[in-house]
């Protein structure tokens, strides 16, 4: 079996007395979109923030393409090539939608210290960011403030940053929330294919993306995680049915 | 030939009071003298010193005063005159009185009308000899304030319980009272003019300290007394004018001044009518253009200045009595009233460096 | 040094603390409760010292003047918030400090239009006056004590009216989100107006019960603004228990700080040398400790909950 | 053309013409009140590069200004009178040199500063520079060396190569040049990547560190730039003045440097010149009107925020547009 | 009718958002009101609450119009609304955020903590730390503690987990046949359509098609809802 991009082992982390994440080992495979799902208040975002670094574990490690991440800070770990989108839209409201994308990629390039070309007028940065306006179909309203898009588009917006990072991994929080059905479709069909990129860390509540897309799934209960196998697995899990799924089909 | 002259002023902000007194002062003899050839324009500084060289630029470059005059701080006096009389333009200053402008740095057009920084801490230096031992001295932390300490010890001999810099500006003088209590000192001299001054005198009555205060006259002039209330009562203070003096002159400039504007005058309501008397004097014997005769004619100070005796040194600073007064209440009104003359013809210590 | 100089010293900071909690009070509670950066608290302050001298004069009593002082403070509090401020919520807090910044020239000018340019005077009331002994020998002016327990009482009052009363709630929910609380059914307009003039007040009140110990003119407001954002700013913005303690603390590095570090300096140079390098340094400390409390805790010392 | 740059057009033809008119007419002072305008402004672009651009509000931006006029004052001090400064060091009368001195003194101070302030936020961010600001200024208005509060004269204007600076004109001109390469510069490092990243970090500075830039490092460098370029105006306003003082350094000079942002419409390009220029023509037209002019100066400015949004230039050329 | 939209135009700033939109409610009546991403649904709320009035058209809710009347006093007459994106008050527990907007009547915070048990557990949590899902709730037990008339809920159960949210759908259906009225906003039509009396499907700014939720057929949702 090929190495994991990522692999959490053991990651702890308590607020006060709750221990949002306990014990929590888990991989990510290169390929493969791991859907992590459970209950609201489980620990998934908080998971997430760990992974990426805004909130820093009590203990355990996290390894990501091949070293220990554990100690870097936000930037570094996104440097390395971790792209993540936010459970609550997080963009720079007064710039277009193209500059937001410019953003990722001229951190991409490493290149933020230069002072005197304009970046609007440089095909390096427009060009790529234009592309990736357009797989998730933000093309048309690219010179959109991101302030002025509505919901849907500023989720899409979200991909687009983390796609034009030329991310090694995505960590996706809930990326069809406030979709509508007709989004939801497009994203899914466009996660698929994002797949072979490079492997997705897919935490997300509407079930019907994640049965169509997961290759494997886990369920984080109250910061554990209780059981990791295929859909049909997990599906069938009567634990997972009670815990979560309830009467879900 | 009209002489127009430029006051530049503190008319807005926390020091007004001083800069109102300073204008009325020479308004009263400008108005006083009838002379019609006589233009003064009146701008405010509000105490900041960028202002107030904006404000001369424009008085020497646009309106072309051959006078300036009027600034009471000594760092607004300091952005301003010694490019001023670069130009070739008179300054005639009606309070402040830095001792960089008094030694070596003097200038022909540099006048003051008023005294030198010094003058009346050495003044109660003096005087302290008499009553006390030890004492407990303060003054804010600027270049006024170390001068005022420089100055009181130059002319007191007896021991110092302890000396002492607040911030300047401070409105809380607690630790510094405490310290006073515990100090064996057997007086304080205490250097704060304005608010401070208020703040600390009001403060000190209230602490059960009783131990005798004094201080240079502007701490406890007419502006702030008021304000002070009974707490300034009793307090020894050096001035170069009280408004008791005894001479012709001061009886009318004091009965003028209150029938014009309802109020006591101050030492900067004196200083001012005095520097604007001198320029009177001097614009009635010779053209203003003319600087070297209008300059002798300044020096000779020919005036009759409610202060009494009056005549400039050789730094152009002036020569002239002190008296130690203290405050006291005639009726409701709290005011100096002269005790002893403590300096005959005084002069200043930095004449002797100024080689003009 | 004696011991009982020391523990005078200790208390003058504690007092001087408390007056800068009553002084800073009223900015806490607008600034830290509904978000508004407010330059004119000076200017009420102000506002409340001439109100209670020029009544105190009228009528020979301290008392109505401070009364005086309450009204007169909540009242141009009210104006303003009505006229100006209420257009500035959902703006950029820079619009504030313009706004704000033109209401002090206003206030101070407005003020010297009305009382002249000379400090005007006022007295502690009679009950009030003197000193009293304390235990270890020394004096300690009355007015004093009742200064700490003013600070004191209104530091109760705030904590309770902020974290315990539904009013409390609802300007601490204003200032999260004021378009949702009015779009849940509350008048946070009012609320705010109502807010505004309290802590106009409180501006109010300090200006007369510190203006009787200092000078009352134009302009007095403008030190006791800067000081009362470094003590709220210290303690943790929006929090009345980190205002109160980050007063406390100023107040007694600051005293300890005029009375210690010219002794100190003296070991090493001449004492008038000592005095001016020591009453540098401690015009400058309060700073340097706030900036050294902001460098290890960035929110101050004790930070409201919310990130 | 957008109708914001013919309006900074009219606006830098305007502050070139005024004074050239008014040398033909023999009125010089109106040439000193453009440079004060130019010199202000100067400063203003500045701090507008930290707090319009980084959303940094510095409250104590004074400290750099002052540094820039001390920087000229104590070399030209020692320029003049012979004395060598530290480490056998000479002074100068040179202005290139001054400024060279002024703004790598204030870049280093600006970094030491902006390191420590940079780690807070928000309001504690503009109380934690306010505090730094005072320090300097409690430690110049105590200091007696030069002048303490009393500050420091500079007796002769320093010199520019090939110009002679006496000449209110061609001081002028110096800082007009000056503060028109200021804001070509603003604008450059406004459009560049720089920017964008430092713009992006006022925004949302919880984004930019997720696409893996540090916000950090991006705003330390803005605000030692921004505390460079308001130094250099420093150093001309000593120039202008002849005369340092620690009131360049007190807590108004920075609320004024602010002031002037935000009234001429902060982060626009031309924003700190059209504050600058109308806050200094009210200053000058209403203290020769009336004693009360600030009084009115209040009223003004009140005017201003409640009705033209956006500042002067907000108001006369509408919206600000990002890329 | 409860509510009536006629033909309302709304605005951000200078851009259009709406360019027409009627919808109308009756009391007890559950109101869906549908379209793809970005069509104006959220805005239509929006103005329906007065937070973003609209410059022409009118709107009235219990008989009187509610132009020109500031957004709180048309909530104070009976409007709940559980914002898109949640908006709770970060800085406030949980306990606070329910009770600073509430009024008197047969939602009380006990009746609330048993809706939402998760709610009473975190009672004195920061609202900004819970959970997605939990703040989710807060929303909604919010609105309900205003004892409203009209419960509108934009995208309520977006971020649920499934157990959850059958939860809020059975209580929407609860709270509707206690005979409370509801304009909701969801993407999960299989939930909605059966709750829903009517629908109202937006696209572009402008109410394109009404009816019972039973005449969306397959062309509709294709043309429309692009499913
Ligand atoms: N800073 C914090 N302080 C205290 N508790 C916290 C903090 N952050 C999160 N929590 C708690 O930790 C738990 C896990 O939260 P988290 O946001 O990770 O849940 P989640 O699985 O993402 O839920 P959802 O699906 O609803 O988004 C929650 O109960 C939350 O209240
Ligand atoms: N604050 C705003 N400023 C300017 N335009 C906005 C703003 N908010 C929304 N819009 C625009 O108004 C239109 C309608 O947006 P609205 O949020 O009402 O859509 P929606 O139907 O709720 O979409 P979604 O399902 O994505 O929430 C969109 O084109 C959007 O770009
Ligand atoms: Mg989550
Ligand atoms: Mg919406």
């Amino acid at each position: 079996m090929v190495e994991p991009v990522l692999q959490i082992s053991d990651l702890v982390k308590s607020f006060g007395a709750l221990r949002a994440t306990d014990g929590v080992t888990l991989d990510l495979h290169p390929g493969e979109i791991h859907a992590l799902i459970g209950p609201n208040g489980a620990g998934k975002s908080t998971l997430i923030h760990q992974i990426c670094g805004t909130v820093r574990q009590d203990s355990g490690t996290i390894r990501f393409a091949g070293q220990d991440i554990g100690g870097l800070g936000v930037a570094e770990r996104a440097q390395r090539g971790l792209g993540r989108t936010f459970q609550v839209s997080s963009l720079a409201p007064e710039f277009s939608a193209l500059r937001n994308v410019m953003l990722a990629v001229q951190a991409k390039q490493g290149s933020s210290f230069r002072f005197f070309k304009p970046a609007m007028l440089d095909r390096s940065l427009t060009e790529p960011a234009m592309t990736v306006l357009d797989r998730v179909g933000l093309a048309e309203r690219a010179r959109i403030p991101a302030s002025e898009l509505s919901h849907g588009e500023r989720r899409q917006l979200e991909i687009a940053i983390a796609l034009a990072l030329g991310s090694r991994a995505f960590l996706l929080d809930e990326p069809m929330a406030g979709m509508g059905p007709e989004g939801s479709k497009t994203l899914t069909r466009f996660l698929d294919r994002l797949r072979q990129e490079a492997p997705i860390l897919l935490v997300e509540h509407d079930m019907d993306a994640v049965f169509a897309l997961a290759d494997r799934i886990s369920v984080l209960v109250y910061g554990r995680i209780i059981a990791t196998g295929t859909v049909e697995d997990i599906r069938r899990d009567p634990a997972v049915r009670s815990a979560y799924l309830g009467d879900h089909d | 030939e009209p002489v127009k002259i430029g006051m530049i002023t503190t008319l807005s902000g926390g020091g007004a009071g001083l800069g109102v007194d300073t204008r009325d002062g020479f308004m009263l003899a400008i108005k006083q003298s009838g002379n019609k050839d006589i233009e003064v324009i009146t701008e405010d500084d509000g105490q900041k010193p960028e202002l107030a060289v904006q404000i001369a630029d424009k008085m020497i470059q646009s309106d072309q005063v051959d006078i300036l005059t009027g600034i009471v701080w000594s760092n607004l006096l300091m952005a301003v005159a010694p490019s001023a009389v670069a130009q070739g333009k008179f300054y005639v200053s009606t309070n402040a009185a830095p001792a960089a402008l008094a030694g070596a740095n003097c200038n022909p057009l540099y006048f003051n009308a008023a005294y030198q920084n010094d003058n009346l801490h050495e003044a109660m230096g003096e005087y302290a000899n008499k009553d006390y031992k030890k004492l407990f001295i303060m003054a804010p932390n600027y270049p006024a304030g170390k001068d005022s300490l420089t100055g009181f010890k130059r002319y007191f001999k007896g021991e110092l319980a302890a000396e002492v810099y607040t911030q300047v500006g401070q409105t809380d003088y607690a630790a510094e009272i405490a310290q006073i209590r515990a100090s064996g000192a057997d007086g304080v001299f205490a250097f704060l003019p304005g608010g401070m001054g208020i703040a600390f005198m009001k403060q000190y009555a209230q602490s059960g300290v009783n131990i005798p205060i004094m201080g240079p006259g502007f701490s406890f002039s007419q502006d702030v007394l008021p304000a002070i209330g009974d707490a300034a009562l009793g307090v020894k203070a050096s001035g170069q004018w009280v408004k008791d003096l005894d001479n012709e002159a001061n009886k009318k400039f004091v009965a003028d001044f209150q029938k014009e504007y309802n109020r006591l005058p101050s030492l900067y309501a004196v200083q001012a009518y005095d520097a604007a008397q001198l320029i009177l004097s001097a614009a009635a014997n010779a053209d203003v253009k003319d600087t070297e005769a209008f300059r002798a004619e300044l020096l000779k100070a020919d005036i009759k200045s409610p202060r009494g005796n009056f005549k400039f040194n050789t730094n152009q600073h002036p020569i002239q009595d002190i008296y130690v007064t203290e405050v006291t209440k005639e009726g409701d009104v709290l005011t100096n009233k002269t005790v002893e003359k403590i300096f005959t013809d005084h002069g200043d210590a930095y004449a002797k460096d100024c080689k003009m | 040094m004696t011991f009982a100089l020391a523990l005078e010293q200790l208390l003058n900071g504690l007092q001087l603390g408390v007056m800068l909690f009553l002084m800073a009070a009223g900015l806490t509670l607008i600034f830290g409760v509904m978000g508004l950066i407010n330059l004119a608290h000076g200017s009420l302050y102000m506002v409340g010292a001439f109100a209670c001298a020029t009544v105190a004069a009228w009528t020979g009593s301290f008392w109505l003047g401070l009364f005086a002082s309450l009204a007169c403070a909540a009242a141009a509090g009210a104006i303003v918030e009505l006229l100006v401020i209420r257009r500035l919520y959902d703006r950029d807090h820079l619009d504030q400090v313009l706004a704000t910044f033109a209401l002090i020239l206003i206030f101070s000018e407005g003020t010297r239009w009305m009382f002249g340019s000379f400090p005007l005077y006022l007295d502690i009331p009679p009950l009030l006056q003197g000193a009293v002994p304390l235990p270890g020998g020394t004096q300690y002016p009355l007015y004093r004590l009742a200064i700490i327990a003013a600070g004191a009482l209104v530091a109760f009052a705030l904590y309770l009216l902020i974290s315990r009363t539904r009013l409390g709630i609802r300007i601490r929910a204003g200032e999260s989100d004021r378009e949702m609380i009015g779009a849940l059914g509350v008048d946070i307009r009012t609320l705010y107006t109502v807010v505004f003039a309290l802590g106009a007040a409180l501006a109010g009140f300090a200006g007369a019960m510190v203006g009787a110990l200092q000078s009352v003119q134009v302009g007095m407001g403008e030190p006791v603004l800067i000081l009362a954002f470094v003590v709220i700013v210290i303690g943790g913005i929006g929090s009345i228990k980190g205002a109160l303690l980050g007063a406390l603390l100023v107040g007694v590095v600051d005293t300890m700080g005029r009375f210690l570090l010219p002794k100190l300096f003296v070991l090493f140079v001449p004492p008038s040398q000592a005095g001016m390098i020591g009453g540098a340094l401690a015009s400058m400390l309060i700073y340097i400790v706030m900036a050294l409390i902001l460098a290890v805790k960035p929110r101050g010392l004790f930070p409201p909950a919310h990130a | 053309m957008s109708r914001e740059t013919v309006v900074n057009f009219i606006l830098a033809a305007l502050l070139l013409a005024v004074p050239l008119l008014a040398n033909a007419v023999g009125q010089p002072f109106y040439i000193t009140l453009a440079t004060r305008i130019a010199i202000l402004a100067l400063a203003a672009t500045g701090l507008n590069l930290a707090l319009g651009l980084g959303g940094l509000v510095s409250f104590g931006h004074a400290a750099f200004f002052g540094i820039g006029g001390y920087a000229a004052g104590i070399l030209a001090t020692h320029g003049f009178s012979g004395e060598p400064l530290v480490f056998g060091l000479s002074g100068t009368n040179q202005m290139l040199v001054i400024w060279i001195v002024a703004a790598v003194t204030a870049g280093l101070a600006g970094l030491a500063i902006g390191a420590i302030s940079l780690r807070t936020s928000g309001v504690y961010f503009i109380m934690i520079t306010l505090a730094f600001a005072q320090m300097v200024y409690y430690f110049a208005v105590s200091w007696p060396a030069y002048g303490g509060e009393d500050g420091l004269s500079i007796l002769v204007r320093n010199q520019f190569p090939g110009v002679s600076t006496m000449r209110p004109l061609s001081f002028f001109l110096i800082c007009y040049v000056v503060l028109l390469a200021a804001i070509g510069l603003f604008a450059l490092i406004r459009a560049s990547r720089f920017g964008s990243a430092l713009q992006a970090a006022r925004q949302n500075p919880v984004r930019v560190a997720t696409v893996g830039i540090r916000p950090f490092r991006i705003r330390l460098t803005a605000f030692a730039i921004s505390a460079m370029m308001t130094a250099l105006a420093g150093a001309l306003f000593a120039d202008l003045n002849r005369f340092v003082s620690p009131s360049m350094l007190s807590w108004h000079m920075s609320g004024e440097l602010i002031v002037l942002i935000i009234l001429g419409g902060t982060g626009r390009l031309f924003g700190p010149l059209a504050g600058a220029a109308l806050y200094v023509i009210i200053e000058y037209a209403l203290g020769g009107i009336t004693e009360r002019w600030q009084f009115f100066l209040g009223l003004i400015l009140l005017g201003v925020v409640l009705f033209a949004r956006g500042g002067l230039l907000g108001f006369i050329a509408g919206k600000a547009r990002h890329g | 009718m409860l509510l009536e939209v006629n033909d309302i135009a709304t605005y951000y700033g200078s851009s259009q958002a709406l360019f027409g939109v009627d919808l109308a409610l009756d009391e007890g009546e559950v109101l869906a009101l549908m379209g793809r991403n970005g069509m104006g649904k959220s805005t239509t709320i929006r103005s329906i609450c007065n937070l973003n009035p609209p410059r022409s058209g009118t709107i009235s809710f219990a008989g009187t119009s509610t132009s020109r009347q500031p957004a709180f006093r048309v909530a104070r007459r009976g409007i709940g609304l559980v914002p898109e994106g949640r908006r709770c008050f970060a800085t406030l527990t949980v306990y606070e955020n329910l009770i600073a907007a509430a009024r008197p009547g047969r939602w009380t915070l006990e009746r609330v903590n048993e809706l939402f048990p998760r709610l009473g557990e975190r009672r004195n949590q920061l609202s900004q730390t819970l959970s997605g899902g939990e703040q989710q709730m807060l929303a909604i037990g919010r609105a309900l503690m205003t004892n409203p008339r009209l419960l509108i809920l934009d995208e309520a159960t977006e971020g649920l987990a499934p157990v959850i949210r059958q939860d809020i759908w059975r209580a929407i259906r609860a709270l509707k046949s206690d005979g409370l009225s509801i304009l909701l906003v969801d993407k999960t039509l299989s939930e909605l359509l059966p709750v829903a009396d009517r629908c109202v499907i937006l696209e572009n700014g402008r109410s394109v098609w009404s009816g019972e939720p039973a005449a969306i057929d397959d062309a509709v949702k294709d043309r429309y809802l692009g499913i």
